[in-house]
């Protein structure tokens, strides 16, 4: 059985590679704008700050509900004709052809993973203990103050695996980029399955590019996480009975 | 694949569910129907030893598909070249053609074939399907002055329509029944300023499927022979494109 | 130094906090004690408003608070006023024995680390943990833990310190420790509410001594007075297991 | 006019929404198998014994690292052929069972992380608690651990069911017509004219769909949390 | 009926267990004290494998499990003999008082859930929490926890009771009711390990006495020996604070 043309793929496989960075730029700006984001849309919600946490409900369950696709059609198609109509009521001139596709992808992924990322960190902000809260009042540190030393560092250890799952996810996720002309690994991958048809082969080559390079993250926030965790009780040693 | 319903051996027929009418596309109940349908229609009837079923599926999935076996052959507007014959069965006989035209604002006359378009821009196209196949070859021999390309996963031809009659891009290079049938209903500024080529479409089997290949075949030219496919190409089309491109110019097509 | 007057406490239905006055001066070491589920964590707690009372006034230091809902600010203002030993630790799980000692100096007292890295050292030192600074609070026995909890207060140096039980967990030898610092400290005019059930520390740490049942104060005064000669019948009967027979006694 | 493409609109949606049942049949069953899985491969990894561990960890990466689209294909196209070998013949399986299987295996996957996380948040003495009074393992885990986890893990829970419901989309590439694919089919019958309008109406089913998961979610919290404090009260 | 046989533990580079020989039999209560950090607890935590000896073996009503990786039936079998108290009380978060008594015994004693019912209801009356069965942990105060960490152990009826300063959050009533119920079920035949702080209870609970320091038992024997004419130097100094100025003595 040789369906696949290993020759094909290996031949074509630095082409693919060429996808990486674009992958890499768009997800790790996403991540990190969407962790910034996503902490303080947690925070709003945590403490019910009135007004913002009914915007930032909305918006959660707004974003998280529509398709990706979907988000990056709105400002893919959207700003040009926003721009279109600001040109026509204002004599402006601001060109929508001027701004990479890239950029619309990632103000797109951001906004998709900020949301997604408040829930990951409301639930472990929740699951911190309420005592660690009131000691850390009680030797007079501001909510502010006690948040960033005490309950985030805790509150991040928990959220390692789920910050995990949402950047890998928005690793591959970014190939939907490919709809607003972003050309990453699966983009360049179909581009070069077309001529001969060699999809299996390409996909191949896609999988095993995505593989490698999330395996790094995978490694990276495995070891954050055991480096973050030292100061627990493990509930993960020697308690299996 | 052999397996057997009512003694009948099965062939399995992948349909492409990014539907392109008028060749297929579907029913209010998601039937499939046109063009390749009313075709096979006619091959079932020259092939009463086998039972054919039809199963929806993504154009590369399907590809994928028929090259792992698990569909016996493909029908959409699959083009033909060397490469994709290395890989997949291609019959000896075509059951249709795609008409590719360029497209361009009615006012303009210098874009007629597609040299013309060196140096000029097109609206972002999908990697795959038959019209990019046409422009990457074109590159492909041209390789001093190549098209300028953009692509995009899916792209949607009445935006890119709507980009050519606001002058973002200067020509599109579409299937003239697609541009036919969409110009009904958008009423765009826009016309066909020249037929680039009739491209003969065929199904696409896998590379085992010979003997199936071979029936196929044979009922099709029997098909073109008795004038069957013409009917069924006029039923849809409007013309006979089994007949030659100078015909169908005058015939067919009324640009407006 | 503390003043507080008419404070409420419901839990939903449960009344835990039924008009609590109290004074107490500069230098006091006040001592409560009462049954289990009498309201003392809860009074404490609302010193410092870790607690919001429904109802009432509290002062401290000349700075005073009313109500369930004072600003964000004035609550700061009297939290850095006092300090708190918790009955369970609340060791900040993140930080080393040395951190959690060091971070209330170093975040709200705005001190240079290398500053509070000697006091902290100094106090941690005089309750016997100068082997454990690096260790994180899950490495440590439990008795290891209070005194943790007791150095960060003490290291904080407010105008008042509020004891949860500081010497549930720890053994004769160390409580006597423990005696001897609060001695010490209240020697320097700091003002110390303790809530403990060992008679025994009570009657030597304090100067005075407050008797809760069923969140209010029953009896208070003197240590003599209130564990020596109790008037009410409940603190009569709250304090009879101290009697023993004579053979056991030391 | 205005009502005339007000009642086009309204059969748009009703097509689309007749095809709800089926994305939601997908997204019920995969997230069934998909939690147990999920707790399987997460118990494993916090148990850390070596061989169950590798194959654990390897499983995780490779579902969370490659993508779902080549992930059904080896299901729907590779298994069946693998099966063959063996003389097992299940091409003629409905698509269904292929796609399910391909969504329950990778969102498993993403579960696993979560409820990892979740299990670890709930604290070493709640299980010496469960020991001390005689549980075995796997009663604590069912009776003390995993329901605290489970609340911990609700917000994130809530995360991956909606990516799920939205990754169901994908079984169009096989041919199954959900709610997505109805709308690529109603979109390529039109040329990919009034692609506004549709896409808008698939977001609001989407839409609509992810508030009644959230708060699903959120009254279930809210039953779970008796008993626990937030770090804002 | 409890049998330890050089009991070795480390944690990292500190050897906190130092080869433990014990005996207690049928009946006894054996109460354990010492400095803070002397290893007590990781003593009590080894006897029903909580914690895994690198060394030793165990033995409890005659079944007996040796060192590191003994089988998880082994383990099983060993904790369904003991039932504990922990010092930092874990109840079960998310289960109510009355839950927390009754979970083991409907899912390791597999009980009806009426039997287990009325069993763990007269229990939390014992302990004085009637009113609480209800409430959740949160809702509880110290000494409320604890008491409902003692009657889940007791509920369970088990060969041994291990006990980690079960009466650290008490009050002097309470200690007293809970030394009423020690001794009444030690009169019953079920064996105990104590481990305490509060020499008084030390006194009135054991009818015999370790004394731990770093890790290895320096003395036992009778209270009345160990408590009152101690013969090791270190003992001594421990218990010193104990002595007190005769004015104070009721
Ligand atoms: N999980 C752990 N990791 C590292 N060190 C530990 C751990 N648990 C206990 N220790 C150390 O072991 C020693 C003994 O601890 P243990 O809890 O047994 O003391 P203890 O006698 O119960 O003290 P206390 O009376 O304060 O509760 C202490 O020095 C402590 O720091
Ligand atoms: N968060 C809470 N929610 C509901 N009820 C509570 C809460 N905290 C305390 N209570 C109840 O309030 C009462 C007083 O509790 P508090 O903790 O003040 O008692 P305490 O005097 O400190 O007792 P102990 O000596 O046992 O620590 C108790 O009956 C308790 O059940
Ligand atoms: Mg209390
Ligand atoms: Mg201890």
């Amino acid at each position: 059985m040789s369906i696949i043309d290993f020759e094909f793929a290996w031949r074509h496989f630095p082409e693919v590679l060429k996808g990486v960075p674009v992958t890499l730029l768009i997800a790790v700006i996403s991540m990190i704008l969407g962790i910034i984001f996503g902490l303080i849309i947690a925070l709003c919600r945590i403490y019910k700050v009135p007004i913002v946490n009914r915007i930032v409900v909305v918006y959660v369950s707004f974003i998280r509900g529509v398709p990706m696709i979907v988000l990056l059609f709105v400002l893919f198609y959207g700003i040009p004709a926003l721009f279109d109509l600001i040109n026509k009521q204002l004599g402006w001139s601001l060109d929508a052809d001027q701004i990479s596709p890239v950029i619309y992808a990632m103000i797109a992924y951001t906004l998709n993973t900020a949301a997604y990322q408040s829930e990951i960190f409301r639930a472990s902000i929740n699951a911190t203990h309420s005592g660690q809260m009131e000691a850390a009042y009680s030797v007079g540190m501001t909510t502010a103050q006690a948040l960033r030393r005490i309950i985030l560092p805790q509150a991040l250890v928990l959220s390692l695996p789920n910050l995990g799952n949402t950047f890998i996810g928005l690793i591959k996720a970014t190939s939907l980029a490919f709809a607003v002309k972003v050309i990453e690994i699966m983009g360049t991958a179909k581009i070069i399955a077309n001529d001969g048809y060699k999809y299996l082969e390409m996909y191949l080559v896609a999988a095993v590019i995505y593989w490698m390079l999330c395996f790094v993250f995978e490694v990276l926030f495995a070891q954050l996480e055991r480096k973050m965790r030292r100061y627990e009780a493990r509930m993960d040693e020697g308690q299996s009975a | 694949t052999s397996s057997e319903k009512d003694g009948k051996k099965v062939v399995k027929v992948a349909l492409s569910d990014e539907v392109n009418p008028p060749f297929l596309y579907t029913d209010e109940n998601n039937n499939p129907i046109g063009y390749d349908m009313d075709y096979m229609k006619e091959i079932e009837k020259k092939l009463p030893e086998y039972k054919f079923e039809y199963l929806f599926g993504e154009e590369e999935a399907n590809l994928v598909g028929v090259d792992t076996g698990k569909y016996t052959f493909a029908i959409n507007w699959f083009f033909k070249n060397p490469e994709r014959q290395k890989k997949f069965l291609f019959p000896e006989q075509e059951f249709g053609y795609s008409l590719t035209s360029l497209v361009t604002k009615k006012d303009r006359n210098d874009v007629k074939t597609l040299d013309d378009m060196v140096g000029k821009k097109f609206p972002p196209m999908a990697p795959s399907g038959g019209l990019r196949t046409i422009l990457n070859s074109y590159n492909a021999q041209h390789p001093d002055h190549p098209l300028t390309l953009e692509t995009i996963e899916h792209a949607s031809n009445a935006d890119n329509l709507k980009r050519v009659a606001e002058g973002k891009a200067d020509a599109i290079f579409l299937n003239v029944t697609t541009f036919n049938e969409m110009q009904k209903q958008m009423k765009l500024n826009l016309k066909v300023s020249g037929i680039v080529s009739k491209e003969p479409i065929w199904v696409v089997f896998n590379k085992n499927e010979t003997e199936l290949a071979q029936k196929i075949d044979k009922a099709t030219a029997e098909l073109i022979g008795d004038g069957t496919l013409s009917k069924l190409s006029e039923k849809w089309f409007d013309v006979d494109f089994f007949k030659d491109l100078d015909y169908i110019n005058q015939e067919g097509f009324k640009f407006e | 130094m503390i003043e507080l007057k008419n404070i409420h406490k419901h839990f939903k239905t449960n009344h835990v906090l039924k008009g609590i006055n109290l004074e107490v001066n500069k230098g006091d070491v006040l001592v409560i004690i009462g049954p289990s589920g009498s309201g003392k964590t809860t009074l404490l707690r609302c010193i410092n408003y870790l607690e919001r009372p429904d109802e009432g006034q509290i002062s401290v230091d000349g700075f005073s608070v009313q109500g369930k809902h004072p600003s964000k600010h004035d609550i700061l203002t009297l939290r850095r006023k006092t300090a708190m030993v918790f009955q369970h630790y609340n060791l900040f799980k993140n930080k080393t024995v040395l951190e959690n000692v060091m971070e209330g100096l170093v975040v709200a007292k705005k001190m240079t680390k290398s500053e509070a890295k000697e006091i902290s050292l100094a106090l941690l030192e005089k309750v016997g943990l100068a082997e454990k600074v690096n260790d994180y609070p899950s490495q440590l026995s439990g008795g290891q833990q209070q005194r943790v909890g007791i150095a960060r207060a003490l290291a904080l140096n407010p105008s008042v310190i509020l004891f949860d039980e500081p010497t549930s967990a720890l053994d004769p030898e160390m409580v006597g420790e423990v005696l001897a610092i609060i001695k010490q400290i209240a020697s320097e005019g700091i003002t110390m509410v303790i809530v403990t059930h060992e008679i025994d520390f009570a009657r030597d740490a304090a100067n005075r001594v407050v008797f809760m049942d069923d969140g209010v104060i029953v009896e208070q005064g003197h240590p003599q007075e209130v564990l020596v000669q109790p008037k009410h019948e409940r603190l009569k009967q709250f304090l009879k297991r101290l009697v023993r027979e004579p053979e056991y006694l030391i | 006019m205005m009502s005339s493409s007000f009642s086009d609109w309204l059969d748009l949606l009703m097509r689309v929404l007749n095809k709800l049942p089926l994305t939601l049949l997908m997204l019920g069953v995969s997230l069934f198998f998909s939690l147990i899985i999920g707790v399987i491969v997460a118990i494993v990894r916090v148990q850390k014994r070596p061989i169950s561990y590798a194959i654990a960890t390897f499983y995780l990466s490779f579902m969370r690292c490659t993508p779902l689209l080549v992930q059904l294909f080896l299901v729907y196209f590779g298994l069946p052929q693998l099966l063959l070998l063996v003389n097992i013949d299940i091409n003629g399986w409905d698509r269904f069972v292929f796609v399910v299987i391909a969504f329950s295996l990778y969102t498993g996957a993403y579960l696993s992380e979560v409820i990892r996380s979740a299990y670890l948040a709930v604290g070493k003495d709640q299980l010496e608690a469960a020991y001390s009074v005689g549980m075995s393992y796997s009663q604590a885990l069912l009776r003390i651990i995993l329901p605290q986890a489970f609340l911990v893990a609700l917000p994130d829970l809530g995360n991956n069911i909606i990516e799920l419901l939205k990754d169901t989309s994908l079984a169009f590439t096989i041919g199954i017509i959900d709610i997505m694919g109805q709308v690529r089919i109603i979109l390529g019958n039109n040329y990919g004219i009034g692609m506004f309008e549709i896409y808008f109406t698939i977001s609001l089913v989407y839409w609509g769909t992810c508030i009644v998961i959230e708060n699903m979610i959120g009254l279930l919290e809210k039953g779970l949390k008796k008993g626990r404090v937030s770090i804002a009260d």
